[in-house]
């Protein structure tokens, strides 16, 4: 199992949850943060070191079996991007995922996704 | 020298020199000060309701689109605030000319600034009294400000800015104007219907055009079957207060005077509206075992509408009775919504529109005298002002919503809904706190 | 024809009809419009102090009880509301008849709407003139709906919403009226303790029922292990600002007149307030070297509750020595509860409470003119009248807390205390901005 | 018995104790209780314009420094509140002497409390009549109280607390009164230059102490290369909506009447803030296609400041070019700002100093009547007016700032400034809501 | 060490955190956050292709020693559940943790947790 | 790669975020979260099973190559701590990422951290 998290923009959240969805992932977790991607810009602020300001951004973690951690990767990148491809758009980040709980059921694992 | 006015104190009680530029006015048309002080005040207070409807509306919409909510107030201020002073008030109070009234010296009110037509005549304790006429002029034009800005909360969330302000200021001019001079501004229901402070003109006509609106330009993306999340509930809440206060202003201006008029208009303003709140509390309890906010501010609101028509002419015990029935009918209506499946976002129908018409036709029954020619006939002209006006508000908001959506863009696109008005409309972002600034 | 009230005005300057039922009554009894309009108007004011209220405590609640204390305020403006339109100005304002007063033609204000009962004499400049009877009675309505609403800050968090909602009735019509009647309203009371615009009525029996509901009801879970941070003092401040102007319509209003005792009590509130909130912050500043947002408002508040009873008898430098006392006492109030672990959520007894018997008792240090009696006899009517107060709210509040308790449940249970009161007794979330919605 | 003022009801329509200690003064000097009543109202929707404008900064700066900002209003009621009081009044209306003014008698207000002093004389309909003199001195006061507020946006998310409440205490005593003399109290520039409501006193001086503080105190740490978004412009427009409401009583108040003049004013407040929102979302959605709501409250704002001065003298079609100047001009003003790199954080001078002179040199070209001095002559006096403020405040406040920096620590140091204002000076967080608490 | 995620419903986070105190586990970071869980519902909207509404959670994380994280799941499962388990009552995750440091007094691993 | 997740005082989030840049570490998510540390404070409550109340912190995440894991901590610590290290300063944790994607171009691994 893996833990497919995504920094999107706040704007493309609703089409990249639809996209999702089509792609049958529905459980979903989402919260929102801040970010800051771009060296480029970030650059411009060295000399004087002041940090950049932080721009919002929203987060989803998508807890998956491996067979899915494709089709989800895919799934985000079709929505997430705007026009093709600008930069803030955003990363994703899969990371292990050893163990899954149901808290409704105590069912683990596979099953619990 | 009248730019002179705060007379220097060293000389104590030195005669402070009069603004008017028609020296002697002052004699040939003595203002009354306690009822110019009650009208400039009533005026302040409807100004209130501004930022309190924009408020409750920005409550109760999702996060993405509470600065483009509350502008649809906000610029309502600012386009009708022109509009009004420019040929508003001659449209609505100018002569009769049928359909609209005009006056050209009304015209950006130059001529009721000064010389005799600036003021306006009122009855004080059986004498011959004036009050400004532009403070009358004023308090008209927040009258004006706030049906448009009622309106925007039927089709909240899915238009575009420039066709929203297009829209209003053409629906101010072509429908608002003409329906306000036919009742109140000596159009052919002058006299006939009692809508004291506007339940016809004002509330009726604004649930109407929000129904039309709502069915013209189509469901949010979503709707019904996702719920949408009020952002901001508490907000929802200080603005259902502010309306409560700016409502004083609403109804007891409307008396155009300081007197037993205006604090009858003013109590039953206050007794219909905590009946309402109280009632839709009581329903909420009985039926779902838990009263809500939301519940609690719909009642306020259904209750001061209700009144609204009738605050000069019913009794507080009629106002409990129009507080009641409002609520219960008004909840009725929302969730007969429900089931018919139309977006009207944030019930612009189901409360101003339906409580209008209640109380248009409710205070009849409820009247503290019946009037010479009769009950009957009475009903029946009340029954004719909702009629009119809510005929005349549909077609006319129809036929501009055709309009302004081919001509100019209505709805709003696919994408920009999805990524909410702030964004893709204002680039802004109501609440910065959400992160990390 | 008095539903015309808004005259065509194509026939420029035609006649106002009369609103009035009772022609001729206005020459009988001539109205001072001047009066009745700032009369009308710090009606209005004192309404915006509910939606202040709620503001002001919601914001210092935890989060997952914002809209529940908020409500607190808002179904006292719905509940009293209606019962003051319906007995409480009867039992209040009515002929004496010992314990409460009582007039049938107070009941649902049907006497005073109109006929004579309907003007309400006063004085100005030496002449007899009138005011709408209603007005004045709407005025104190605002002034019962307010009392309950303070009381909520003491079990703020705690408390079922049905049982508020019945023991804000109750406590309304047998501890409130009552009091209100006897000091003011013709009781035994009257005319010997000065209490201006309500330090014993309100001030006093709000903290005192607020410290009696606080011990019988018990601490919130984790007090004062736990520290429970204010949601919002962003609307903390916003509420304690509309507080401000709303007081100027309680204490300026309380004088029934728009002249120099009108503007005297104004002065005095502005005074006591701004040397209340300097004293707090410089306490503030000198034991800890931090001023806070929360003191500041703390000291606003001090200084108008001590002024309320006093503004219409001291002078604008008693106005700051009581300012100055309120915020030095009730800042070792507050911290003295703090050693004694009462739980008083909102510090209603420590504000309220102790603001109102300084204003109450140190008046009489500041009187502009010593009363014919001598300063001593004064003296004591203003501790009896406190201490009555005191006495008569303490006794009637245990009682309904028992009651209330008892058959309906008042306390909340405790997986519903820790859910939060939106959750579990609304089903709402003040902030739907805080998750994606 | 004066304490006895809310008389038994009991015995319905008993006669009404005078609150006054001078009995009989009220036939010699009798009181119109309509302009009082008006004038007690302007001074309450004066002081809501110091909520209002807490909201409006609070809600443009970074959430770390929220509190801070909205404290800065706070602290001016309360400071400036005393120092009014004490010799503010004193200071402004006493006799000339000069460079300020005094009167004994006005120390603390005791002099104008009661007896002949306390009649303030006015003109109703061409006779004699008198308000209290203590509401004159209290809508004064709030002026007194708003202009260091205003101040406080320039130097927004920089400055000690300590620092900044002895600063404004200082500018207050010695800019502002002294200014405020000279142009209403019978200083040298009495009776020259028009200002109806404040443009030169108020907003001018506050714009240019604004950038003299903007440019001493230096910019803020990363400006203007991080973006400092605003952390809640929902309620900057609650804001703005408060201020809008507050300035009809700044502007129209400002007659010390309840009559025509009154009503113009009120007139031109609304059509010039309307007309200025209006020109800002266009200049936005020509130049940028999109309207945003910080630019239609800029627009409000502009509005409201350049008819502050022009209020009472010029007619709506001059209000309604007046708005649009101020709005184009303060557009440009403020993109000007961004070249020139100075930290006005929140445009103080841009918006108040801009529209302030805008305003006051342009209302001449608009003036309802030219003075019989000529249009040439009045020009000279307008702009000599600005230019006397512009000079004294510029200097009175450098010198202030250097004093204040060196004595007491003005600035705020750097890991505080990081570490944000409501942490680092307060301790409290404005938005718990933000935190599971 | 382990990284023991638990998304749980925001009624439940004070009855959950006195469990897990219970359990003598004290250190906790807590964020809010939304999600969509059960499928059955999600499915409704998916002719539409409409994103259903994300509901509000509590997002627990806890960092503790291997030995600690059975104790950590039981202690939330115990108190997270409305009744004997309802939908939307929520999800536990364990993901590894590599390290840990304490960043006043610098120390790493185990001890640092 | 490695995904370094710090819990820090809000008050320091500037300070550290200059510190990073100085470092040339300039991409970084950011989210408010409330957490409790320190045991002995807690266990007061203990006796009466009270939740303690929660103090607000800011999360930091940052996705980095095995080679700037140390660079980051040391930068996070040099500036996230009150005079030399006071209760509440927070705690860093080190978790293993997978896979990083940028979803504006679509790379993946080292080259799109
Ligand atoms: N290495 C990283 N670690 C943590 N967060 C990152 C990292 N890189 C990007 N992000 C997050 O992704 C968001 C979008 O980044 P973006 O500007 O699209 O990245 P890039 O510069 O790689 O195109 C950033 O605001 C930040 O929140
Ligand atoms: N696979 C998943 N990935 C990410 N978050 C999830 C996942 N499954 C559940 N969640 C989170 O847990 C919350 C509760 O889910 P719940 O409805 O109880 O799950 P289930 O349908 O398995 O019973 C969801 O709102 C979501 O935030
Ligand atoms: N084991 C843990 N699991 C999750 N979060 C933790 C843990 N330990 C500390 N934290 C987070 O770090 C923050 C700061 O902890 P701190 O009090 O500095 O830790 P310590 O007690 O180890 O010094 C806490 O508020 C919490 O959010």
């Amino acid at each position: 199992m893996k833990l497919v998290t995504a920094i999107i923009q706040p704007d493309k959240l609703d089409e990249v949850r639809e996209s999702l969805i089509e792609a049958e992932i529905y459980r979903i977790t989402v919260s929102r943060c801040t970010g800051r991607g771009r060296a480029e810009e970030t650059d411009l602020y060295r000399g004087q070191e002041i940090a950049p300001a932080l721009v919002s951004k929203i987060r989803l973690d998508i807890a998956c079996n491996d067979d899915f951690v494709e089709i989800a990767i895919q799934a985000i990148l079709k929505a997430a991007k705007h026009d093709s491809g600008q930069i803030g758009d955003g990363k994703i980040f899969v990371t292990p995922l050893e163990q899954c709980i149901r808290i409704r059921t105590e069912e683990r694992g596979n099953d619990a996704i | 020298m009248k730019w002179n006015l705060h007379r220097p104190l060293g000389a104590l009680f030195g005669l402070v020199v009069m603004g008017s530029t028609t020296a002697g006015a002052s004699e040939t048309y003595p203002i009354d000060t306690g009822t110019t002080a009650w009208m400039l005040t009533s005026t302040a207070f409807v100004l209130l309701m501004v930022p309190g409807l924009a408020m409750f509306y920005g409550g109760l919409v999702r996060t993405k689109n509470v600065l483009g909510t509350m502008l649809h107030s906000f610029a309502a201020m600012a386009i009708i605030g022109v509009l009004w002073v420019v040929c508003g008030y001659a449209m609505c109070f100018g002569a009769t000319r049928g359909w609209i009234g005009w006056d050209n010296s009304f015209f950006l009110l130059s001529g009721i600034d000064h010389g005799p037509n600036a003021y306006y005549q009122i009855e004080v304790n059986g004498a011959t009294k004036y009050i400004p006429h532009l403070v009358f002029a004023m308090f008209q034009g927040k009258f004006a400000i706030i049906t448009p800005a009622l309106i925007a909360g039927a089709f909240a969330e899915r238009v575009r800015f420039r066709g929203y302000c297009i829209f209003i200021a053409l629906w101010s001019l072509l429908v608002y104007n003409p329906l306000a001079h036919w009742v109140w501004g000596g159009g052919f229901l002058t006299g006939k219907a009692i809508d004291f402070a506007g339940g016809t003109v004002i509330h009726i006509s604004a649930g109407v055009a929000g129904l039309v609106t709502a069915l013209y330009l189509g469901k949010r993306r979503g709707y019904p079957l996702a719920t949408m999340t009020p952002n901001n509930l508490v907000m929802t809440l200080m603005g259902a207060g502010l309306l409560w206060v700016g409502w004083f202003g609403f109804n007891a201006g409307s008396s155009v005077s300081s007197g037993l008029l205006t604090a009858q208009a003013l109590t039953v303003t206050q007794t219909a509206a905590a009946a309402g709140a109280l009632t839709w509390m009581v329903l909420e309890a009985l039926l779902h075992k838990k009263a809500t906010s939301l519940g609690l501010v719909s009642g306020i609101l259904a209750g001061l509408v209700v009144i609204t028509p009738a605050a000069g002419d019913v009794m507080p015990g009629g106002a409990i009775v129009l507080g009641i029935l409002a609520s219960i009918i008004c909840y009725g209506a929302i969730n007969l919504k429900s089931k018919l499946g139309y977006d009207d976002s944030l019930d612009v129908l189901g409360i101003h529109g339906v409580a209008g018409i209640v109380g248009a036709v409710g205070l009849t029954f409820f009247l503290r005298s019946v009037p010479d020619h009769g009950f009957g006939l009475q009903l029946w002209y009340q029954i004719e002002g909702v009629l009119v006006s809510m005929t005349y508000a549909a077609i006319g908001t129809l036929i501009l919503c055709v309009l302004v959506e081919k001509v100019f863009g209505f709805r709003l696109k696919k994408e920009d809904e999805m990524a909410g008005m702030d964004h893709s409309l204002h680039s802004e972002h109501g609440y910065g706190l959400l992160n990390l600034n």
